[in-house]
């Protein structure tokens, strides 16, 4: 596998597939064919779901779209490692871990359309996925807010006496913010079962990784909290499973917590607001397109067997079909009701809010959801 | 009963829910073998040990993110920031993230943190230790906020807020931890939250203010009675959600308003209870709705005597708003 | 002079000012070769050089932190924040330093920043890419806050905050950025901090606004105008200090006041308003003070035409003050 | 010299004098006699300024005080590198700083008096000292805060091609706030001249090092952001010396920050409201007693021959003499006028300042200063 000029600087990382999906014996883990082709299917997904979003985007059906493509062997191989009582802090570039954890594509379109069957009840933009019921906890879009809250939550495991862990994800950017260095901080001196998986796809929106610090690795900010750190080719999922896996035993085991930095790339623009060409050339995305997680996941699977032409073929028809069902259906559901804006702020119904919903139904009728 | 100081209240309660309730922890900076740098946490790590009394590495941001983890998880954290005038490095976890979490979830996840900070000069602790910055937090949908002014209220609310499904943001005024004394029930007992209180009866003016600026408005009181003046003062003991029903009626009944606190007067939190008024009782009104507050200006060292109202202040306001 | 979007005065206005001024320097996330999230910055990069125009990690504090050093040592430093929803991890830095820097050092410093930032909704951009925290700020003494509804004010209010000594909130109104369009008079000029602007003059009622609900309120206007009603717009321009005088001097004149914006109304920009009004020109009014805000509720992405008060809900407050 | 338990872990720090004053001579920095002297002066009298305005504060002539000793060389060492040009970012233990650059005990006392001849108009509490003139930058409460102001400055040096570096001060606690992240980042990108000294002065408050963070040394934190870091003999002033002095060049020849980690001590409570007892054995004071930077100065500085038992009398005579003259003066000086609380808030005064000025004014008449 080439170089890329970007990512790999000097300093080491796991590797188990290359390109084709050949790999390294001896590094290979334990995964059933099962649990294989559930994460091949995820990660075709993930994918599949951003092509069509995007679409929709762009005819002005949903408001705006942030895509994972090219990074979907993160989220998918390491929530892969987890138990299902274990919980997941996402940023946006993770929808993999929830459809891992069994979460319907439906339910994602539901929140992409913000319509009333949306967990979030329509409050927050596109792709901020949440799923109490899976251990996904609710992201926000300030970056690396979450960080802190894996920690509480690992934590309270831990002074509980409980075996869960926790799993968070964020950037490249996001090890710049306040809350990565608290967050970390945290974790080191309590000894917090949490896994930090870092997706360093390079940029954060404009911004290349080597303008974003001045340390080699992001590995290596590990050791300021006395925390061990790996870094690994993040669109192999091999790799990434491996670490994770390696990183939640020793959160199980009173270990405390690892810290992952896996080099990856987004093939696609920062959002559906963004324009790459700005500020990145396309030789790079051509060289990282050769790395594609998908096709080297594909690759290993047909070298161990579990994967041919057709059932690929019919496996991609599937997801497609699920898919453009589900964004039909999500679309069709309707807002919900505009009293809906006032519940939740508190848990019970303050004043004002009372008086701001009768004024709003006043106006709009009860029950209005825009038709 | 047991006569307690405003700060013994606060031992109390958290010690109370504590003994009832294991998901109940305190985290923060100093909370632990030190006991708080204002004591509110003495004898607590000695009872309930490192894990439900935790000394933090200085960050206040790791402190509220970190109990919003735990909360979210089914814990009933809460978190002690040394000084209001240090809250400001977890302003973003408190607006972005506690008092959304909620909202943002669809109700799915909620994050019933207390935070507890002391506030308010009177201690001489200059620009940096002496800040009324409540108004950031009313004005904050999500959060709630608390301020007692009597060691009963304090531990009546306390532990009302500790219980509570929401965020709570609890205001102890620092000037009055220890000089106010009062009769405390032992065990456990809630004050309700949002319910305002009437700290002294009156019919000619309504003088309503909050935390520590109760007791100066109490004594401006006892100053104008002699002048046959009788002041009704309103302790609202909760900023957020405010109890306007009592502030109308007293205010419907007076037809005189007087809104008192030492937070800076501009944009603070005087101007809201101005405007409901403006609102909902104008006609009511038989002068100007007047607001005695600390002035425009960061909080000052050595004339922190000049800069917070005192009993002498408020007066002058109250008989402005009389002679008007 | 040039037609300009509000957007394009503000990038002609840091133009102007950084080819007049060496010490003027921009400093943000993705200011330079990406030329900002909404393009404020574009072709500033190209033309100053990366050491002007700083892109910088992705760190809020860092921003104002390293801009207040900037000032300190002379300089004349443009803070962009991406979107105000992101402000709060530098809060601390803002209200706790910039703030405060001239007032603790008794003036022997000063830290003249401009923090550019976007706020208010109107661009589908849900909880997070949408608020309006602006009193937070207004409260705080020692900063100014600026908020343009014309690019004509955009540029000059932006040069005036450049050559201010002061630090300044500069909040552009995004809903706007491209859809107001004027005549903008090409090279430097300065638009006065703390003059309010009748934009609209009337005689029955006085609506009181500011940044992008300006718009909504001239519609509104002239909505209640077909129904005989004349209602003056006034367009604060500067929340911090506040044009006090055109403000009473318009309520006097039309002795009804309606506030409106856009931010959650408790404890809201509005509020001090309001109670400004009910201090001091009491007698003049015919009628409540009503404030027409957002909901006291986070921001929302499905029901953000109903979150957002339209001239239709202005209008509606409006007709109640005149029906009083 | 015993390795203390609390403070030195495995890793090693650089030390040229030992606590009787022995140096080793190929370490030895060439210092000349009169800025050693002058140096050993100003240490002398941070730490009688503190005991005299302890004694002050005790007997509630002075609010709160919040002390060095112990600690002097940190402050007094790293000073002496810089040339006046460059800039100083304080925290609260750096009395030190101001007093090798020429600023007068007097003028500490009318800061801790907050008088009207107080530099900062008697808005802050005691111990922070601020002096325009000698580039001493105005210090917070706020813990950290003045960390990103120093970049800010090194960067503006750098960006207008000036030759002026940044010093800033902070302790062991500073490094777990947010602004000790974004600061030592911001610096590492840009290369920014700045010297990062951090006081691990064992504890912050109460809290030990060992729970502040996990890190085995807080120099490690440093090459999270890819900065060079030593960690030095706090309580040495040679060591101090030396290694500031490479940061400083360093800095000015464009290599950008340099962080320093200097071990130390304070000998008294963390300020005048605090019992250390709670927290700390007598046993460990008593040890670090022993490793007093001033008595270890001493020791070389009579070793060299600079220094002998009647002109060290006479110095601390001197020194107890102008500290107590200038304390009776500072006394004596009124407040600042109560006018003086509305002046700048902003650079000319608002209607709403001068509202509340005029009300002030009315009741306490014009000029009030309180007598
Ligand atoms: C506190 C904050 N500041 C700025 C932003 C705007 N913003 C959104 S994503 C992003 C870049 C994030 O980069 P990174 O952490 O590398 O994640 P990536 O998008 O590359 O997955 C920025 C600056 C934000 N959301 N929150
Ligand atoms: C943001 C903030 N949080 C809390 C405090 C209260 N406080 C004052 S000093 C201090 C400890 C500082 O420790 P360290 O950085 O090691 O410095 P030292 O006092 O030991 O010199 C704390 C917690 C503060 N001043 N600022
Ligand atoms: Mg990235
Ligand atoms: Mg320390």
């Amino acid at each position: 596998m080439k170089e890329s000029t970007v990512m790999e600087k000097k300093t080491g990382m796991l590797q188990i597939i290359d390109n084709e999906g050949n790999y390294r014996r001896e590094l290979e883990p334990a995964i059933p064919e099962e649990l294989l082709l559930r994460m091949y299917r995820t990660m075709a997904t993930v994918r599949k779901f951003e092509e069509i979003s995007m679409g929709l985007q762009r005819q002005g059906r949903i408001g705006f779209y942030i895509g994972a493509a090219g990074q979907e062997a993160c989220s998918v191989g390491s929530t892969a490692v987890l138990k299902k009582e274990d919980w997941i802090f996402p940023a946006y570039r993770e929808p993999g871990a929830l459809l891992l954890r069994g979460e319907t594509v439906l339910q994602l379109f539901h929140q992409l359309f913000g319509n009333s069957l949306d967990y979030n009840k329509g409050r927050q933009m596109p792709n901020h996925f949440n799923s109490r019921e899976k251990n996904v906890v609710t992201p926000s879009s300030p970056i690396a807010t979450q960080i802190p809250h894996a920690v509480g939550m690992a934590m309270g495991a831990k002074i509980t006496k409980k075996k869960e862990i926790a799993l968070t994800f964020f950037g490249d950017g996001a090890t710049s913010e306040n809350d990565f260095h608290s967050g970390m901080n945290f974790a080191g001196v309590f000894k917090a079962p949490v896994i930090f998986f870092c997706q360093n796809n390079g940029y954060a929106i404009s911004l290349p990784t080597s303008r974003q610090t001045a340390s080699e690795t992001l590995a290596q900010k590990a050791s300021a909290y006395g925390i061990p750190s790996e870094r690994v080719d993040g669109n192999d999922i091999l790799a990434v499973y491996s670490a994770a896996k390696k990183a939640a035993e020793r959160a199980r085991n009173g270990e405390g917590p690892t810290m992952i930095e896996a080099l990856t790339y987004r093939l696609g623009p920062h959002s559906s607001s963004d324009d790459p060409t700005k500020y990145r050339e396309n030789r790079e995305v051509e060289e990282w397109k050769k790395r594609d997680p998908i096709r080297r996941m594909a690759g290993y699977l047909r070298k161990k067997g579990y994967l041919d032409d057709e059932s690929d073929r019919k496996l991609m028809d599937d997801i497609d079909k699920e898919i453009r069902a589900a964004a039909k259906k999500a679309e069709a559901v309707p807002k919900p009701p505009v009293e809906s804006i006032f519940e939740n702020v508190y848990s019970s119904m303050t004043w004002n809010l009372k008086e701001q919903m009768e004024e709003t139904v006043g106006r709009y009728g009860p029950g209005y959801t825009g038709r | 009963m047991t006569v307690r100081t405003l700060l013994q209240s606060v031992t109390d309660a958290m010690k109370t829910e504590m003994e009832l309730d294991d998901r109940v922890v305190i985290i923060g900076e100093d909370v632990g073998r030190d006991g708080g740098v204002f004591r509110a946490t003495e004898g607590l790590h000695a009872m309930f040990g490192g894990e439900r009394v935790m000394d933090t590495p200085l960050n206040e941001s790791g402190i509220i993110g970190t109990a919003t983890g735990m909360a979210l998880y089914g814990m009933r954290p809460i978190a002690e920031i040394q000084f209001m005038d240090f809250i400001y490095p977890a302003f973003d976890q408190i607006v972005s993230e506690l008092a959304k979490i909620s909202y943002r979830s669809g109700g799915t996840y909620t994050a019933p943190v207390v935070i507890r900070t002391p506030y308010g000069g009177g201690i001489k602790g200059g620009l940096y230790h002496s800040q009324s910055s409540e108004v950031y937090f009313a004005h904050t949908s999500g959060l709630k906020v608390v301020t007692p002014s009597t060691p009963y209220d304090a531990k009546g609310l306390l532990i009302a807020s500790i219980r509570d499904e929401d965020p709570v943001v609890f205001l102890e005024p620092k000037r009055i931890y220890r000089s106010v004394k009062q009769e405390v029930p032992d065990g456990a007992y809630t004050v309700p939250i949002g319910k305002a209180r009437i700290a002294l009866e009156g019919k000619d003016v309504s003088v309503i203010t909050y935390g520590a600026s109760v007791h100066t408005c109490l004594e401006a009181a006892a100053m104008v009675a002699r002048e046959g003046i009788s002041a009704e003062v309103v302790d609202l003991r909760t900023l957020s959600p405010l109890d306007i029903e009592t502030v109308l009626k007293s205010v419907e009944k007076t037809g005189r308003a007087v809104v008192a606190n030492e937070a800076p007067k501009f944009c603070g939190f005087g101007a809201e209870i101005a405007a409901l008024i403006a609102e909902k009782a104008i006609d009511s009104l038989r002068a100007p709705i007047l607001r005695v507050s600390g002035f425009d200006t960061p909080f000052t060292y050595t004339w922190e005597n000049v800069y917070l109202p005192d009993a002498e202040r408020v007066a002058g306001y109250i008989r402005r708003s009389m002679s008007y």
